[in-house]
């Protein structure tokens, strides 16, 4: 017999992240209210006589299936908060009276039956649920073994792109580079030539002044860049000598024409693009 | 030769899918292929008519089993047929008539590439129609009701590249499509309360059978019979359907196909003994048609819409024939029988009219032919004299004897249905004589680029021999009751009764109607000028109301209303059934519309759909098994 | 724990074994074999040959079959005849669908993406195009589907069907999704179908978790005497049994439970409509009896109700939404609904009869809808500079076809008429007996709204069949139109049509043989 | 604390998952609402295994599980399919098949 106490909070820890499903709003909450779910759920077959099977419920569903949702979640883009205005009429109440209804018939339905409860049950240790699988279901087991390389291929089939063309030589990118009249060298990287070499700050080109496209776009969409004419001030500084020293020797190495911001990143080619040009 | 009978749907089956495969090699010989294989279902089946002969009256019934169509199951189908003298009639008229408009075909579509085609299509309608007689269950019977239908579509768009053949076509397929759902309810029905849809089950199982069940069959069967036989409200197919070339209108509107649906009601006698009700609806259909075929009739001027109105009101007779229970089916099949040999030679003399007047129709543009082609006037004369019901000649001995049969009854109803078949052989001898006086007398109103001549041998020889079958095979029959006693076997032995007026008085009534009708026609289509437009009659104008007040009383009684009818007609027959065949019926698809907007893209609704559709169902099956 | 090796009987399981085996060792081809074109090659042969392989072992263990059958495993598996000739039709469909999905325009266009994973419009799809790729997966996928199918009709445990409803349906979402022209609809289609799948397959397992919970087993003989030895579970028991059949609904297509039907038939790749909408219906169909004949006999008398309701939901629905239809495809599906309400027809009040006269209903279904299908994709778009480009699906521009193509018009009027249940063709045998079977228990009313309902369907079949042969092609879209030739789909015209009109005319051996079917075996309660 | 009290926990939790599917524009949860129905499915045969004292009903949720496994990855695949083409996991969009 179960204990009336772990019942309850096995319902607790399911039912109730079991909501986040229909009324959170990122997708990343549902899916680790989810995992919370699950793990009630392992904890339920336990507490079922089931030991083997929880063990595999965290394994299979916490660890790898729901692992495979948060994944996608991420690929598709974690920050996507879902408007949750209904744009059905009537969908939310058709939901409630339709799924509320379900829920309600069913436990009705069940509420009205009582079923002798086995008083020595067998455990389902791993011994001897492998004794069941392997003599009346082996059939069902190796039927399953077709189903799990269907969805292998399905995967493979539906997201894998080969490689359709032979990769680029280094040698080829910079020909194509230069045919196209691109700059044959290469974006400079942030916070180079100034006393932070961190992501976060721009470049500092042979004046001193601040690179702007040196810096990752996402960064300045999220406000996370730092000025760069701050460390400029900096460097006009003439009581820091050490500055003068970086400033002569990025001198030779990068024109100020060639990094001008207008010219560096639209004409420069790269292989998506050429690719695109090949496509047309 | 009884045994064979099969022979005479395998050999223009065959022969048509020969003519249909072979392609351009064909066209030397392939309408010659056609005719034989048209005039050996002839030679097969007098061969059977002899032998049954040779049997006694109740012996007259062969089965043949061909094999088990659908064998296993609670209901088992056979393919077999039924060879009995009604079947066998209409063997010997189809075929012997189709031989003939086979033979008339050969000349007059000399000119078309496609002939070959042309005749596979006839054998096939030959093959058809013959196995829709044939048929020993009305399965089978369904099977050469479409085959039928099927042959005729594409006769009559045979020339689709002029956009109104191939509508003409359209129209006849859907409006059929409705009188086809009859006879599919109907054969549900039988299912339903006889479990079985063969001739034989089906009368044995009448006597078990609720009143209710039968009407509702035998109502089916009716809407079925209206639709094949162009009966009201399903009349409006027929008149278009004359876009096909004419040997076709001769052998399918004139005297085999459209006669299907007289058939049915025939053989369905049984169904029909056990429902009064549906038999009355039947005549009723019947005398309503015939009189409005007539009217319609009256006011045409295109020869073989003419034609066909007047093919219309003369099945509206036999409908009225089949309507009136056993004293009334030989009669109906007997009128059948001559009808389609008049009719038949009328259409193959408007066809040789056609022919010498470059494929003119408008009668209006006709006149004077007599002199041009003395044969086609004479052949299509003795086929006006049979429709009039002028003895000797056989419209006389079928249509008269219809009419008497229409005023055997109690009540107002022999009064309704008899003064109906009466009114509508003075208004055919009206609107036939107008259609003979018009292009045969009168003056000529050519146009400048016509020159009628005789058409030749191959044409007139058939009309030649459907004349004389017009002359003189009512006579033939009649004497001694020939024909009703060869029928006997299947339409039963008719107790007599006494019309409600005297035999004479019905029959100098009837003939008076009728010489007043010529005379009228005569009047003002023979002896007058015939404007080559047609006068406007609107009843909208006073000049057009004067003209009537002049006129006699024929036109006064029967012209004006008839006209306004005839347009009333007309116009219902635009508005309302061109409308309802082209957009299919209008509820249908505004249901549709509605339930398809629930089909929205959303997968959410249809994951809501079923849901609902869950719940729904668990609480049905729950709450009432609980 | 003691453990002792099952005994299983290999031999009735020789044709799944054969169809799924093939299928994964198609998968090592997929492997091996590099180049695209000489791998299409191998996968349709190995196709072809292990279909063929598995019908040539269903028709010997049928000549061979002594007794009822074989119950494999307690119960798990029961071969009979019933078994073997739902095999028999799958791989019938299953051989012509790979023949439509090995199909090619004369440009040497196939069905499918040339990469599944490309987005539509996108530089890959271009190169990959170019690059002649092809997706020769679908061979393995629809070996795996009809080996699941196959399954489906055969297991008798409710948590087998389960295995073997979801190995078929996965390689269906998979091939849905695949369409070369179109992408976004057969994404669209595939993510709704897919959707909708699962869910109804959850709905399936809570209703088998339910019967296993009054009956203590899963299979079927079991659950049938659990059920009536069972007392004061009546509740969880109809329930249960309930949502086992509506999962099973889904499959077959039934109002309420078709919404996926149109958009799927629409949105998939033609070859994988055609084989979808012939062979999913069978497998549904064939579960249905075993599940009702067998499982949930007793209930007979309270699941009728489901089965009237649905059956003339369906009816109506499916020829109700079909007359409004402009686009052929969907034209198609909504008349599966109306088909799936007429196979219910059949089921209603469990007449012996349905058990061998579904077979063949279901078996000239799929032959005219493979047939159908496959004359869909041999008419084309023409473009403005004379390119063929996709199926030309809308209805109005079949219009005139049949002057264009008259053989190839006669033969999709012919499926149509056939779709209808016009006399002389197979799928009147097929509403006949079917029909009757109904009938033979009572269920006339039903017949009767059956057969209203298939005049009206005749209606939006005979309306496509006018449009081809008796309305002219419109003005200016003389060339808007190119009938395509595909020698294998031509055959697959051609094989449909000649078994349409001779198992409409002769139909007797055939039915003969599938009467002998219509026994079930029922295995031993495990 | 009778098992069947599982029973009943599995039909909300199979309730909720349908909800979800219903109001859930977001394919991802949409499908997290399915397996959920499974996973209720499953806790009703564990616990049914549980009332009859076998081990059954543990073996049929192992299956339950790996069914689920693979179907959880073709879902995402064809998730993952319509997002590269169209941008977006809403299922509201993709609604041009209908009627």
């Amino acid at each position: 017999m179960v204990d009336t106490v772990i019942f309850w909070v096995i319902a607790a820890i399911t039912v109730i992240p079991a909501f986040s499903l229909i009324f959170a709003r990122k997708a990343v909450y549902v899916a680790m209210s989810i995992v919370l779910v699950m793990v009630g759920l392992a904890a339920a077959y336990i507490t079922l006589d089931a030991p083997f099977l929880g063990v595999v419920q965290i394994v299979v569903y916490t660890g790898a299936v729901m692992m495979l949702f948060l994944f996608v979640l991420m690929l598709v883009g974690v920050d996507r908060r879902e408007d949750m205005k209904e744009t059905l009429t009537g969908q939310r109440w058709i939901a409630l009276f339709g799924a509320g209804g379900l829920g309600a018939f069913l436990i009705a339905m069940v509420a009205r039956v009582s079923l002798p409860v086995a008083e020595e049950p067998l455990v389902g240790e791993p011994d001897v649920i492998a004794g069941v699988l392997f003599e009346r279901y082996v059939l069902v087991m190796e039927v399953l073994g077709f189903l799990l390389i269907t969805a292998a291929v399905g995967a493979l089939v539906l997201t894998h792109v080969p490689r359709l063309k032979p990769r680029k030589t280094q040698l080829e990118v910079q020909r194509d580079r230069v045919r196209v009249g691109a700059d044959p060298v290469n974006k400079v990287f942030p916070g180079v030539y100034a006393r932070h070499n961190a992501l976060d700050v721009p470049a500092l080109d042979p004046q001193g002044e601040p690179i702007e496209q040196s810096v990752s776009r996402v960064l300045k969409v999220r406000n996370q860049t730092q000025e760069g004419a701050h460390f400029r001030a900096r460097l006009d500084d003439p009581s820091r000598a050490g500055g003068s020293d970086a400033e002569h020797s990025g001198r030779g190495l990068s024109d100020p024409e060639r990094l001008d911001p207008d010219r560096l990143d639209p004409d420069r080619p790269d292989p998506e693009g050429s690719d695109r040009e090949e496509g047309r | 030769m009884l045994d064979l009978i099969w022979l005479v749907i395998a050999v223009p089956l065959v022969s048509s899918g020969i003519l249909l495969l072979a392609g351009r090699r064909a066209n030397a010989w392939g309408h010659w292929l056609g005719v034989a294989a048209s005039a050996s279902t002839f030679v097969v089946g007098f061969g059977a008519f002899l032998q049954m002969l040779g049997m006694a009256g109740e012996e007259r019934s062969h089965a043949v089993h061909l094999y088990s169509w659908i064998p296993g199951g609670d209901l088992q189908l056979d393919a077999g047929l039924l060879v009995d003298p009604l079947s066998l009639t209409f063997v010997l008229l189809v075929s012997f008539v189709g031989t003939l408009i086979h033979v008339y075909s050969v000349a007059y579509m000399e000119h078309d590439p496609n002939r070959r085609i042309f005749f596979s299509y006839l054998n096939l309608f030959v093959a058809a129609m013959l196995l829709l007689v044939l048929a020993d269950s009305y399965l089978l019977l369904f099977v050469g009701w479409e085959g039928v239908g099927l042959a005729s579509y594409l006769l009559i768009g045979f020339w689709n590249h002029k956009p109104a053949y191939a509508t003409a076509a359209k129209k006849a397929f859907v409006v059929n499509r409705i009188g086809d759902i009859g006879l599919i309810l109907a054969m549900g029905l039988m299912l339903a309360s006889f479990g079985g849809v063969d001739f034989a089950t089906v009368a044995d199982g009448v006597s078990g059978a609720s009143t209710a069940t039968l009407t509702a069959t035998g109502l089916a069967l009716l809407l079925a019979a209206c639709g094949k036989s162009a009966q009201f409200p399903l009349q409006s197919w027929l008149g278009d359907a004359m876009a096909g070339p004419t040997p076709v209108s001769a052998l399918i509107h004139a005297a085999t196909m459209v006669t299907a649906g007289v058939y049915l009601i025939v053989r369905s006698a049984p169904v029909f003994e056990g429902a009064p009700d549906a038999q009355l609806v039947v005549a009723a259909v019947g005398a309503l048609t015939l009189i409005m075929g007539a009217l319609i009739g009256m006011a045409k001027d295109d020869i073989k819409k003419a034609l066909a109105a007047s093919t219309m009101s003369q099945i509206g007779y036999m409908m009225l024939a089949a309507g009136l229970g056993p004293i009334g089916y030989a009669f109906a099949i007997f009128h059948l029988v001559t009808h389609g040999f008049f009719k038949a030679g009328m259409f193959l003399g408007a066809g040789s009219v056609m022919h010498g007047m470059n494929d003119q129709v408008d009668m209006r543009r006709f006149g004077a032919l007599r002199a041009a082609m003395v044969t086609t006037w004479v052949t299509f004369g003795l086929g006006w004299l049979a429709i009039l019901g002028v003895p000797p000649f056989s419209g006389f001995w079928s249509k008269d004897k219809i009419i008497e049969a229409a005023f055997v009854g109690e009540g107002v109803q022999p009064w309704i249905l008899g003064g109906a078949a009466l009114v509508g052989a003075g208004l055919t001898a009206f609107y036939m004589s107008r259609l003979f006086f018009m292009t045969f007398h009168g003056k000529a109103r050519w146009t400048d680029d016509q020159h009628p001549h005789e058409s030749p041998a191959l044409m007139t020889v058939p009309m030649i021999i459907l004349a004389v079958g017009s002359a003189f095979l009512g006579l033939f029959l009649a004497v001694g009751d020939r024909f009703a006693h060869w029928l006997e076997p299947v339409t039963g032995h008719a107790e007599h009764h006494d019309p409600v007026m005297p035999i004479w008085l019905i029959m100098t009534l009837t003939l008076a109607l009728v010489a007043l009708g010529v005379w009228e026609a005569w009047r003002r289509y023979g002896a007058a000028d015939v404007p080559t437009e047609a006068p406007d009659v609107s009843l909208a104008t006073v000049a057009a109301r004067n003209d009537f007040f002049q006129d006699s009383v024929n036109r006064g009684v029967f012209e004006r209303p008839g006209t306004h009818l005839t347009r009333t007609l007309v116009y219902a027959d635009a508005a309302v059934i061109d409308r309802a065949v082209n957009g299919g019926a209008q509820g249908w698809p505004k249901t549709g519309e509605a339930v398809r907007r629930a089909q929205s893209g959303q997968v959410r609704s249809y994951a809501a759909t079923m849901v609902v559709g869950l719940v729904i169902v668990v609480l049905i099956v729950v709450l009432g098994g609980l | 724990m003691t453990f002792t090796t099952p005994a299983i009987e290999w031999a009735p399981t020789a044709p799944f074994i054969v169809v799924l085996g093939a299928a994964a060792l198609a998968i090592l081809v997929e492997a091996i074999v590099r180049t695209p074109a000489t791998r299409r090659l191998v996968q349709l042969i190995l196709s072809l040959v292990a279909l063929l392989a598995a019908l040539g072992l269903v028709i010997v263990q049928w000549a061979m079959l002594k007794g009822a059958g074989t119950v494999v495993l307690e119960g798990m598996l029961t071969v009979d005849r019933q078994s073997l000739a739902w095999q028999a039709v799958l791989l019938v469909s299953g051989l012509l669908g790979t023949l439509l999905f090995a199909a090619r325009t004369r440009a040497g266009e196939e069905a499918f993406a040339s990469l599944g994973a490309a987005s539509p419009g996108s530089t890959e799809e271009t190169l990959a195009r170019r690059k002649g790729l092809q997706v020769t997966e679908v061979f393995p996928l629809a070996l795996f589907a009809v080996g699941g199918m196959m399954l489906f009709t055969s297991v008798t445990d409710l948590i087998f069907l389960f295995v073997a409803l979801e190995v078929f349906s996965l390689p269906l979402y998979i091939l849905v999704a695949l369409a070369r022209r179109r992408r976004l609809l057969s994404h669209e289609g595939a993510l709704k179908y897919f959707l909708l799948g699962a869910f109804s397959s959850a709905v399936f397992l809570f209703g088998a978790a339910l019967l296993y919970g009054a009956t203590g087993t899963t299979a079927f003989a079991g659950v049938g005497t659990g059920i009536v030895g069972a007392s004061g579970l009546d509740p969880i028991i109809l329930t249960g049994a309930v949502f086992v059949v509506v999962g099973l609904l889904f499959k077959l297509g039934a109002v309420p439970f078709h919404s996926w039907t149109p958009d799927a038939y629409q949105g998939a790749p033609t070859p994988v409509t055609a084989f979808m909408g012939a062979a999913t219906k069978a497998a549904a169909a064939a579960a249905l009896i075993r599940v009702l004949y067998v499982a949930l006999h007793p209930l007979a008398w309270e699941l009728s109700w489901l089965i009237w309701v649905t059956a003339i939901a369906s009816m109506l629905l499916g020829t109700v939404v079909a007359l409004v239809q402009t686009e052929i495809k969907r034209m198609l599906a909504y008349s599966s609904i109306a088909h799936a309400g007429f196979i219910l027809v059949a089921l209603a009040g469990l007449p012996d009869q349905a058990v061998w006269a579904l077979p063949f209903y279901l078996f000239v279904y799929g032959l005219a809808t493979l047939g159908a299908f496959a004359v869909i994709t041999q008419v084309r778009e023409r473009g403005e500079d004379g390119t063929v480009l996709g199926e030309a699906t809308r209805l109005g521009q079949w219009a005139g076809l049949g002057r264009r193509s008259p053989w190839l018009a006669g033969a999709m009027a012919l499926f149509l008429l056939s779709f209808a249940g016009i006399p002389l063709t197979a799928g009147f045998v097929g509403k006949f007996v079917a029909f009757g079977a109904a009938i033979s228990e009572g269920g006339w009313p039903l017949v009767l709204i059956a057969v209203i309902a298939s005049a009206a369907a005749a209606f939006f079949y005979v309306r496509l069949v006018v449009l081809m042969f008796l309305t002219d092609v419109p003005e200016d879209q003389e060339d808007a139109i190119a009938i395509d030739y595909s020698p294998l789909a031509r055959v697959v015209v051609i094989v449909t049509a000649v078994a349409i009109v001779l198992l409409g005319v002769v139909p007797g051996p055939v039915l003969a043989a599938f009467e002998n079917a219509g026994v079930l075996l029922i295995g031993a309660a495990g | 604390m009778d098992p069947i009290n599982f029973v009943i926990l599995a039909c909300v939790l199979f309730a909720i998952g349908a909800a979800a599917v219903l109001v859930r524009r977001n394919a991802i949860i949409a499908f997290m609402g399915v397996e959920l129905m499974l996973n209720a499915a499953n806790l009703a045969l564990v616990a049914f295994s549980r009332i009859h004292g076998q081990v059954d009903g543990q073996v049929m949720a192992f299956f339950v599980m790996v069914v689920a496994a693979a179907e959880v990855v073709v879902g995402l695949a064809i998730i993952i399919a319509v997002f590269r083409a169209r941008q977006t996991i809403s299922l509201d969009e993709p609604a041009e098949l209908k009627g």
